[in-house]
C-alpha cells in the first residue's frame, strides 16, 4: 500500500496504540477513549433510525455538517470496545470535509493492533458503524 | 480446452478404489451422486480439525472463523451460480428447496384453483410437493407430456398449460433421459403468460454453468452433492421478487429478528429461511468444490462428458437386444444414459455389471410417472462425469456386451 | 470410573489449536457446538474416500455399503437412545426434528382451541414453530415460568398449565442457566393429564444418557453437533403410536411408495419423514461419534463436566461484579455457566476473554424470552465437556479476574 | 462354526457352484436354476397378499403342507437371480418338516459364493423373501 490511509492527525492516536505492551493493555487505552468520545450520542436520543443493524450490541449513529459544513459524528454504543473505536474515528472525522471523510478506510484499526475488531463476522458492531459513517458522508457531500 | 483427465482423475482418491472381488471400481453412477475431490474432503477436514464452532453471534475467535468461512461459501456459491449471495438460500438439498419454495412461497402466495405446470419427467421431488400442496389448496397440477419417439417436451402442450398458470415448474435436464429442456424457451413462454418458474438443476448444475441472472427464474433448486460437493446441504436461487413474498418455513433460532411470549418477528432475505446451526463443514465443503470447479470451464466439462455419453449410446445400440430410453446423441444431453435389454430384467443386469466393477444405477430413479409413459418399470442408468473415460466406456461395453451373450 | 482426561484430549486434534495472537484455544463453547474427535473425522473421511455413493436402491457395491453404514449408523444411533431404528427420523438437528412435530404430527392431529404448553426457558426452536402453529391453527400456547431466584421451573404453575393441554414442550436442560428439569415428574404429570411430550434433548443428550424407551416421552429431539458428531445432522425420536398419527412433512423421492400423475402413497414409519438424498456422511459421522461416546459411561461425563462447572461458579462467585444465572452448583447442573459482570458489557467481556483465548458464547443464547424474565439482554456463558480440565478452568478464572480488576 | 448350516442334499448343488469358474459363470448356473425351479409361483397367482415388500423387483412367495404334512415352497420373481436362489431353496425345502424349515439360514449362498446377494441393502429381494419362507414355516409348524 503506498502511503497511510488515514488523516495525519490520527497518527500519535495509532502510535499510543503501539506503545501498548499487549493488547490488554491497548484494550485499556480503548476503554479510555470509549469514556472521552468527543461527540458521543446519548442515549435519550438513540432512536431505530440511528440504530446499527446487524450489531450484537446496541449501537447508533448521528452524521451531520457543522455550521462550517465541516463534519460532526456523533455516536454511541454500550460497548466500550465499539464506543471507544467511534471514539478515536469522531477524532478522526470530525472537523473534516463531509468528502474526505467519504474517501475513509477503518484501516487505522488495523495498524492499531486491533485487526480483531474488523472481522466482519464478529465486531460487526463497529464494522457497521463505520460503514454508516462513510456512506452518510457521501450523501452530506453531495449536498 | 480439453481437459486433463489424469490430472482430474488423480484429485479423487475413490477412482483408485478395488472392490471386493477384485474388480476396479469403474463409477458410472453420477447422476444419483458425483465423487468428490481430495481438495472438498480436506477443507471438511481442516475445518473440523482446526476451527470448528458455531457460527454467527461470534464473539471468540473460532466462531469468528467459522462464520467468516461460512459466509465466504455463500460469496462463492452464489458467485458461481452467477447471483448474490442475499439470493442463495442454504437447504439440505434440492429436494428441500423445492419444498420451500412450495412450504415457503406457494403456501402464502397461490390459492385455489391456480394451476401450477409440472413435466411427466420430474423427479418426485419436483413432483410429489405440489400434489401436496395441490391436495391442501385446491390447487390444479397439469403434466405436459414427452413425445416418446423423440424423449423431448411436447412444447406445443407446454405452451397451451401454461396459459393460465401461476407456476412452472421444470427440471433443467432430466436424470433419466439425460433429455436437456429448451429452458430459455419455457422461461420465455412462461413469463409471457406471467406465470412464475421452478428449475430443478439437480441434473442441471453439474452439466452446465447455471446463471441465476441470466435465466431470469424465479427459483432454481439445486443439491452439492451431485457436482462435487459434501452431501447434506443444496440450495435454493432465488430471485428477489420473489424473497419478499415468501414467508417462514422452518422456524427457530437465527431466522427471527426478536422473540416473546406474545410473538415474534423474523429476519429478512435468506436468513428467514436458514434457522438452527448452519451446515457449516457441507457449506465450506460446496464452497471448495464451486472454487475446484471454477478451474474448468462448464462447457468444457459437458463436452467431455457428452462425448463418452454419445459413444457408449451409440455402442450400446449396436449390442441386440438393448434399447436405450433417450437421445445421448443429442449435443445437449447430459450424461445419463438409460437402457433396458429385451429379456435380461434390470435388477438382474445391474448385479451382474456389478461383477465387472461397473456400479450403474437401476430402478425407477425416482421419476415413475416418466417410467409409466415409457411404458418400463425400471431402467439401467450409466451416468458419467468430468472424471469417467473413454477407455472406462470401452471396457463397460465390452462387458455389456459378453453379459448380453451369455443371459440373454 | 474417573475419565482419563490426557487421553481424551489426544483424540481432539483441534485441543492443540493455536490462536493467531499466539494463545493457546480454550473451549468453553460447548453448549454451542462440541468438538469432534479424530474418528468421527476419519469416518467420514473414510466414506468419501473409499464408497461414496447414494444410498438406497442399491445395485452396486458402493452404493451397497453406503446404504449398510447409513442404516448401521441408524442402528447405532438408536441403540444409544434406547431405541429401536424404525423410532428414529433423521433431521438436519434438534430445529429441524421439533419442526417435524409440528408440521408432520400437530399440523394434523391438534385444532382450534387445543393447548400446547412451553416454558419460558425454551430455547427458540422450541417456541418459534409452536407460535406458528398457533397463528395458523388457533392453538393457545402457554409458557410456564422460572423461578428467578432458584433458576428452576414453577412445578405449580406447570401443574395448572397442563390440566387441559395436548401438548407440553420442555427442554431437558437449559442452554443457558445448565439447569437440568425434572423431566421424569414433567412427564409424569403430563401423562396423568394425557398430555403428549416433547423433549428438546439438544443439551440434555450430551450430558446423559437418553433413554427414550425408559423415558417414555412422545418425541425427543436431538443435535448429533452438540455431541461429537458433525453438522448437519440430529434425529426426532418417536414412539410408535405417534409416528402411527403423523402424516407427511417434506415430500419428495424416497419417501414414496408409489407416485402417479393422479395422486401418490407414501411409505410408512420413519422413511415418510426422510426424502431425498440422505445425509449419508453425516450419519455415518454421528455414528461414530456415538460409538466413541459408549466407550465412557455417560455419568462419567456427566460428574467430570459437573465437577469443572461447580468450582468454575464457586470461584466466579468471589469475583467482585460476577452474577451467575443459574446454579452450577447443583448436582443436576450441565456444563453451562452463564453470568454476568455488572459493569463490563457482555459484548465487551467476550472480547477481552478471547484475547486471552477463551472462547465463551455471549448474547442471548437463541432464548430471549429467557432473557426477558431474567431482565437481562444477553449473557457470557462458558460450557464445558468431556475434554476441558480444571487446569483449563484455573486459568479462566485468573484470566476473568484479571479482567474484571482492569476494566471495572 | 459347526458343521454345515443346510440339509446334505443340498451338498451337490453347492459343489456344483464351487467349481465354477468365476462369478459369471456362477451367475449362468444360477440363470438356470431360475429355469429348473421345481415348483415356480405362475404369475397368475402373484398378489398383494403373497408379495415381497421392500423388494425392486417383484416377488412372491406362497407357503403350504403338502397331503404328507411336509413343506412345499412356490415361488416367483421377475429378476432371475432371486428366482434361482428361490428355486435352489425350494429344491432344498421342499419335503421337509416346517419345523426343520423354520431352522434354516441363509448361509449356503455364500457357501456357493453369491454373498453379495446377501446383503440387506442389496438383494433385499431373495433376503426378505427367505425370511418370509422361515417364518411362514415356523406358522405352519405350529400347526
Ligand atoms: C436447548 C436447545 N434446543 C434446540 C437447539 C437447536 O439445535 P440446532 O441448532 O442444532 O438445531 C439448541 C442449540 O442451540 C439448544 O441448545
Ligand atoms: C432431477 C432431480 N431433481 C431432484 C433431485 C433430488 O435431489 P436431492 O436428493 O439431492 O434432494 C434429483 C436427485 O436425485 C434429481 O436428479
Amino acid at each position: 500500500m503506498e502511503g497511510a490511509s488515514w488523516p495525519t492527525h490520527l497518527t500519535p492516536i495509532i502510535e499510543e496504540f503501539k506503545d501498548c505492551f499487549d493488547s490488554m493493555e491497548r484494550y485499556e487505552l480503548l476503554f479510555e477513549y470509549a469514556k472521552k468520545h468527543p461527540s458521543s450520542l446519548p442515549i435519550e436520543e438513540w432512536n431505530d433510525k440511528n440504530q446499527i443493524l446487524g450489531c450484537q450490541s446496541r449501537a447508533h449513529v448521528k452524521c451531520s455538517l457543522d455550521e462550517n459544513g465541516l463534519f460532526l459524528l456523533r455516536a454511541g454504543a454500550d460497548a466500550q470496545i465499539v464506543q471507544g473505536l467511534m471514539s478515536i474515528t469522531a477524532i478522526t472525522v470530525n472537523g473534516m470535509l463531509p468528502i474526505e471523510v467519504a474517501k475513509l478506510t477503518p484501516e487505522f484499526v488495523k495498524e492499531m493492533g486491533l485487526k480483531s475488531s474488523l472481522t466482519p463476522s464478529r465486531a460487526n458492531g463497529f464494522l457497521n458503524m463505520f460503514n454508516r459513517v462513510v456512506s452518510e458522508a457521501e450523501v452530506l457531500s453531495e449536498r | 480446452m480439453a481437459l486433463d483427465i489424469n490430472s482430474i482423475r488423480a484429485d479423487f482418491p475413490i477412482l483408485s478404489r478395488i472392490l471386493p472381488n477384485g474388480k476396479q471400481l469403474v463409477y458410472f453412477d453420477n447422476a444419483a451422486t458425483s465423487q468428490k475431490p481430495q481438495c472438498v474432503i480436506d477443507e471438511m477436514t481442516r475445518y473440523y480439525e482446526t476451527y470448528n464452532s458455531n457460527a454467527h453471534r461470534a464473539n471468540h475467535t473460532l466462531a469468528d472463523e467459522a462464520t467468516t468461512a461460512l459466509e465466504n461459501a455463500r460469496k462463492e456459491i452464489a458467485q458461481f451460480f452467477g447471483t448474490k449471495p442475499g439470493n442463495l438460500v442454504y437447504t439440505s438439498g434440492a429436494t428441500e428447496a423445492i419444498n420451500l419454495v412450495s412450504y415457503g412461497w406457494a403456501k402464502y402466495n397461490l390459492k385455489e384453483g391456480d394451476v401450477i405446470v409440472l413435466t411427466e419427467m420430474e423427479h418426485h421431488a419436483d413432483i410429489v410437493p405440489w400434489q401436496e400442496l395441490s391436495k391442501e389448496k385446491g390447487i390444479e397440477v397439469r403434466y405436459v407430456p414427452i413425445n416418446t419417439e423423440t424423449y423431448t417436451l411436447d412444447m406445443d402442450a407446454f405452451e397451451v398449460a401454461v396459459k393460465d398458470a401461476s407456476l412452472v415448474c421444470v427440471t433443467h435436464t432430466s436424470n433419466v433421459l439425460g433429455i436437456r429442456n429448451p429452458i430459455e424457451q419455457i422461461i420465455q413462454i412462461s413469463k409471457k403468460y406471467g406465470a412464475y418458474i421452478l428449475l430443478d438443476c439437480a441434473q442441471g448444475a453439474p452439466h452446465e454453468k447455471i446463471d441465476f441472472s441470466a435465466l431470469k427464474a424465479d427459483f432454481i433448486a439445486i443439491s452439492a452433492h451431485k457436482m462435487a460437493g459434501p452431501t447434506g446441504i443444496g440450495c435454493l436461487l432465488v430471485s428477489s421478487e420473489r424473497l419478499e413474498e415468501m414467508g417462514p418455513f422452518m422456524t427457530g433460532g437465527s431466522m427471527i429478528r426478536k422473540v416473546t411470549t406474545e410473538g415474534s418477528t423474523f429476519q429478512e432475505g435468506h436468513a428467514m429461511f436458514e434457522t438452527g446451526t448452519p451446515r457449516i463443514a457441507e457449506a465450506i465443503g460446496w464452497g471448495a468444490a464451486v472454487k475446484w470447479l471454477s478451474q474448468f470451464e462448464m462447457k468444457d466439462i459437458h463436452d467431455h462428458v457428452h462425448e463418452i455419453a454419445a459413444w457408449t449410446g451409440k455402442e450400446m445400440n449396436k449390442i441386440p437386444g438393448i434399447k436405450i430410453y433417450g437421445d445421448p446423441s443429442n449435443k445437449n444431453s447430459s450424461g445419463a444414459v438409460s437402457f433396458l435389454h429385451e429379456t435380461i430384467q434390470s435388477q438382474d443386469l445391474a448385479f451382474l455389471l456389478d461383477e465387472g466393477g461397473f456400479a450403474v444405477r437401476t430402478g425407477h430413479h425416482c421419476a415413475q410417472p416418466l417410467m409409466d409413459a415409457l411404458g418400463v418399470p425400471s431402467t439401467n442408468r450409466a451416468s458419467f462425469w468430468i472424471y469417467n473415460t473413454q477407455e472406462e466406456a470401452e471396457s463397460f461395453i465390452s462387458h455389456l456386451r459378453n453379459v448380453c451373450e451369455r443371459f440373454a
